[in-house]
């Protein structure tokens, strides 16, 4: 598949809460397909401590505006330095990278779960689904009120329910703990996730044990993100395969959790 | 137009700028995103005779202005290589080099045999350097007689250009130099990774599932350029030089040090254009210092 | 209030934390910004028997995360220092230990017994690692043999306490470093600088007058980790670890990988505060991990 | 001598042509007392390339407003990022270094020869000696006019004078084809200069010719700046000594040129 290396130029750095941050970038070229899944390698301008770039998932694409959105969560040194980046500035970015998740089908019902800055693919799957809104379910965690990531009405995708480890908003608790998962998940056909280790195994091991068809969205650590390295392997039953390429998204049933 | 040649061995390439073998796939990854033929040479993916898993995940640790990797030479082994890949890469118009991985002699010399029926492979690299592997790797790149014993056996199945990969590990790189070069290397290629460490200190722990890895990136040019320099003195076979080339003006360094060519490693996984802005550069750099062709700057290298 | 305090050999120091030979003067300069009795060693600019010129200029050149130099071993010699020098710091409140330098073990030796009879300078730190100098230097800290010769004679001689400062450019450090401590030194520093070269592309010279240098700071710190780790289980003896340390996060790392002690060099140069904060942040980093004193991290070292 | 390391705000950052700016500090605790001729070494923040810090002359000192002057020229990575500094951002100084020039006494008919961004401590000499303006000539060197940094008015401290190598404002050439060099130096019981090698060597080599009292202000390169690396030395009569402790001033009767 095609891939471009470009700099893009900042047209929006909001602060969507005290440690993330929507950012909207303005390709120079027509933007090509992407789908949510998908990720960019982004270069970290000017700073003494980090090297190389840093992979994050697009959160939406506006094909007309040519722009791209990525939401960036406040971890280390590189994520900080983006988080900082002026309007106006530009930033490299290597794109459209990785498989995205697969298309629900029209009659299918699915759980879309995401835990911290994983909501920004799947945030992305509930806009771009072709799953109508009233067998699509959202189920977003966080580990307070003010962690989660309200960046719009996502409603109009799906019905949305909430988790905080504090209880300050939704259900009090993980993901898995929310009735949704817990108790009606066999009355879906597709779950996709993407989040934190923990939260993504624990949405594994229960997809897997009732057979529901699951998708997860896996972080692993790039050096690349096209390829080439072979850093960012995931053991699988096909043996080791490059997140990077191969996946983000793997079915559950191909990982070897 | 400047004339942008080398020569190794009895090979000629179109330019001195390669891509350095595991930061390039098997050239089709870098396919996507401009027309490889444009490279001087494509050093594949460090190849061994049998499928290999390579080490376990973390594989890769940030450092000052580099990188440690214990990828452990993960690759599907010869005969994936030769039924799956090659045929779909054989047509690329410039050299395509396997990078050849053993434990053992035997294992060193079959894989070469198996390359060496591959018509559209015209050189390979015997990796004598590689840090990331139990057995072999590195361990024959560190010390001349089993540097001498590994090229020797090799050289007698292979008679197309033969580079020999160095290890930057060792106290006198110039004498290992001599040493592949008595045994008839027809180049050699340096410097592959330091062996380096990382540590999380909150959690405690090795930041790679290994331990130790291998160190690239800027942070290791000086070392690589004085390696290259010292071996380019030592030896009158072509050196390619391997160390943290980021831009044009690394690359001239090293061939003012006495590299005949180079090749571009870590720089790829910021950059995959880095080699194609580096032959630009080099053209931009002749015509600005008059000089009619590369091997100028080579052969006027710096007088030290 | 947790325990900072570290022995080697004989010795006790009030801390972990000191600055490296070479990037601290003779402890003067430092005393400009604060109270030099906080650290838990000064060691002193490298000293040679007789007055030595150093090299000529340039010394130094910048690179990526890191720098060169090739100062050799500028001082006024032995009885400059101990009649000038030695008078106006002896009283500093912390431990003053010489670098001693020669190019014969002769001079090795004339000039540790210079120093003996400095009643204030607890040890000496022999330098057989120094890249910089034409004779001697490094080159007797490449082989074993000339390493265990210059320990073993000037051990005769010295009974206080003997650290033994190692080179990196070598194949293998632990086996170095064995030697010394099977010739009674009572401590190994590592790591000096490494070989490095720079080339300025555009003038097309070398950028320092001796072509070469030595190459520190964080650049290096993966290597020198890595070799602080392979000698810290190859010996008994205490362990200084030396090479990019920046911060308390970098000390910490090379304490997990077996350091007893760790000095900083480079990092004095972009900020002279550098070895305060780094005792302040061992503290810290004591206290939120839930340890009594140092030696704790030391002896809880990496399980590996 | 006592040293510090602190952090300035930048109060001011102005360009004076195409190369140099003016950068103005402010101090967060009382300034020490500073002489012309001593520098600062600068702190470059978050550079992928930059390693070491760069040593600045100082311009100006504000005791009551507890600032400091730079001019800084644009020759390479650290001083294209200093630059840059936005007015409210910090920069590390390490300071007061070096050691001055002498002062001159106020009977002293005094040449000042200013070259390219070695005109900032010149122009600070001006600025703070004793002898009166009509016993000082201030001489300032350029490329061109453009070139040439106007930062304020000199000459209140002195008659002012220019040479411009395309002879673009004051008299084409360089300084020392200023008729009060080539053919009125004898006139001038001291001289003091600061700029580019070449021009000083001329500027050393006549006065020596005509034993008059010559401080130059050497630029060698520095890592530390504090007399610990050794890396800074000039060959002089007594031995390598170092440019940041020594100097960076230098009577030329002690260098080896
Ligand atoms: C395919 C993919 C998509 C991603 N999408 C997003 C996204 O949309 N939004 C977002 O905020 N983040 C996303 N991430 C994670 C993001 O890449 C990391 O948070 C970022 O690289 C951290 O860089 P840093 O320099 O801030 O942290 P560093 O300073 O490098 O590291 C800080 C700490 O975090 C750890 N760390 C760093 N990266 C990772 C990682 N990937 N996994 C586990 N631990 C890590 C480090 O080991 C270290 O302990 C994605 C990662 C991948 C691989
Ligand atoms: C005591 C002292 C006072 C100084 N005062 C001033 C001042 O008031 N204003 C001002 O603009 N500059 C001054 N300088 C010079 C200033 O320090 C350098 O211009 C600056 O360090 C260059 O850094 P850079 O990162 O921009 O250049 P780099 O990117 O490091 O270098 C660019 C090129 O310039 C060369 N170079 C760098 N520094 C020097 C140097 N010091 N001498 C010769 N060549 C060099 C390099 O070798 C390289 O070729 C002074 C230097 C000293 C030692
Ligand atoms: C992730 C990674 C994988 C590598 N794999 C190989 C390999 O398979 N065979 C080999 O000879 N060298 C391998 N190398 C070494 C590079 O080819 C090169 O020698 C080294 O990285 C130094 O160059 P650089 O600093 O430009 O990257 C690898 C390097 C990296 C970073
Ligand atoms: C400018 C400079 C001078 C040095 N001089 C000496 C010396 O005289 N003796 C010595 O044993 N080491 C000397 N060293 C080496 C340091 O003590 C230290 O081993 C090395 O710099 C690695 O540590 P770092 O990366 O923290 O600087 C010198 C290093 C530098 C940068
Ligand atoms: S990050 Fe390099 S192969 Fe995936
Ligand atoms: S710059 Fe370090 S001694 Fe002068």
């Amino acid at each position: 598949m095609k891939k471009a290396v470009n700099d893009f130029l900042v047209i929006e750095n909001r602060a969507l809460n005290a440690t993330n941050y929507l950012i909207r970038l303005l390709s120079p070229e027509p933007l090509p397909a992407i789908y949510p899944g998908q990720f960019v390698n982004v270069g970290i301008n000017d700073s003494s401590e980090v090297f190389l770039r840093r992979p994050f998932s697009i959160f939406e694409v506006d094909y007309e505006n040519n722009t791209l959105g990525l939401v960036v969560k406040i971890l280390g040194k590189g994520s900080k330095k983006l988080s900082e980046a002026a309007t106006g500035s530009s930033i490299s970015l290597i794109y459209p990278l990785g498989k995205g998740f697969s298309q629900p089908a029209r009659a299918d019902k699915i759980l879309l779960i995401g835990g911290g800055s994983g909501v920004a693919p799947i945030l992305f799957l509930a806009k771009t689904a072709n799953t109508p809104a009233e067998n699509v379910n959202i189920l977003i965690g966080a580990k307070s009120a003010g962690d989660h990531i309200g960046i719009e009405d996502y409603r109009q995708y799906g019905a949305t329910h909430f988790t905080t480890e504090d209880g300050s908003l939704g259900v009090k608790g993980f993901v898995t703990q929310h009735p949704l998962f817990a108790e009606e998940i066999t009355g879906f056909d597709k779950i996709y996730a993407c989040g934190p280790d923990p939260m993504m195994r624990a949405v594994a091991k229960m997809a897997q044990e009732k057979g529901i068809f699951c998708e997860v969205s896996l972080e692993n650590l790039m050096a690349c993100g096209f390829g080439v390295c072979l850093c960012c392997i995931e053991p699988t039953v096909k043996g080791n395969l490059c997140v990077c390429t191969d996946g983000p998204v793997f079915n559950i049933n191909s990982l070897k959790w | 137009m400047v004339d942008l040649k080398v020569k190794i061995g009895n090979l000629e390439f179109k330019n001195p700028v390669m891509a350095a073998s595991g930061t390039c796939g098997f050239a089709e990854e870098l396919a996507d995103f401009y027309d490889v033929s444009e490279l001087g040479a494509i050093f594949l993916k460090g190849t061994t005779l049998r499928n290999r898993a390579g080490n376990d995940y973390p594989r890769m640790a940030e450092t000052p202005s580099g990188m440690l990797n214990a990828v452990g030479l993960q690759n599907k082994g010869a005969d994936y290589f030769i039924e799956t890949i090659y045929p779909r890469i054989k047509d690329i118009d410039t050299h395509l080099i396997v990078n050849v991985n053993g434990s053992t002699i035997d294992e060193y010399i079959e894989l070469t045999e198996k390359i060496n029926e591959l018509g559209k492979i015209p050189a390979i690299e015997l990796n004598i350097s590689c840090p990331n592997v139990k057995e072999g790797g590195m361990a024959f790149g560190i010390s001349c007689p089993s540097a001498e014993a590994v090229v020797r056996e090799v050289r007698k199945v292979y008679d197309k250009t033969l580079i020999v990969k160095l290890s930057p590990n060792v106290t006198d790189i110039a004498e290992i130099a001599r040493a592949v070069e008595g045994q008839g290397a027809d180049s050699v290629s340096l410097v592959n990774t330091f062996l380096g460490m990382a540590i999380d200190s909150e959690k405690r722990t090795p930041l790679l599932s290994t331990i130790t890895g291998g160190l690239s990136g800027p942070a290791i040019k000086p070392i690589a350029l004085r390696m290259v320099w010292q071996v380019a003195r030592a030896v009158k076979i072509p050196v390619i030089g391997i160390g943290g080339i980021m831009n044009t003006q690394d690359a001239i360094e090293f061939m003012l040090a006495g590299a005949t060519a180079i090749q571009v490693g870590t720089a790829i996984f910021k950059d995959p254009f880095t080699p194609l802005k580096i032959i630009q550069g080099i053209q931009e750099y002749l015509n600005r210092h008059g000089f009619d062709s590369v091997s100028g700057i080579i052969i006027n290298k710096l007088q030290m």
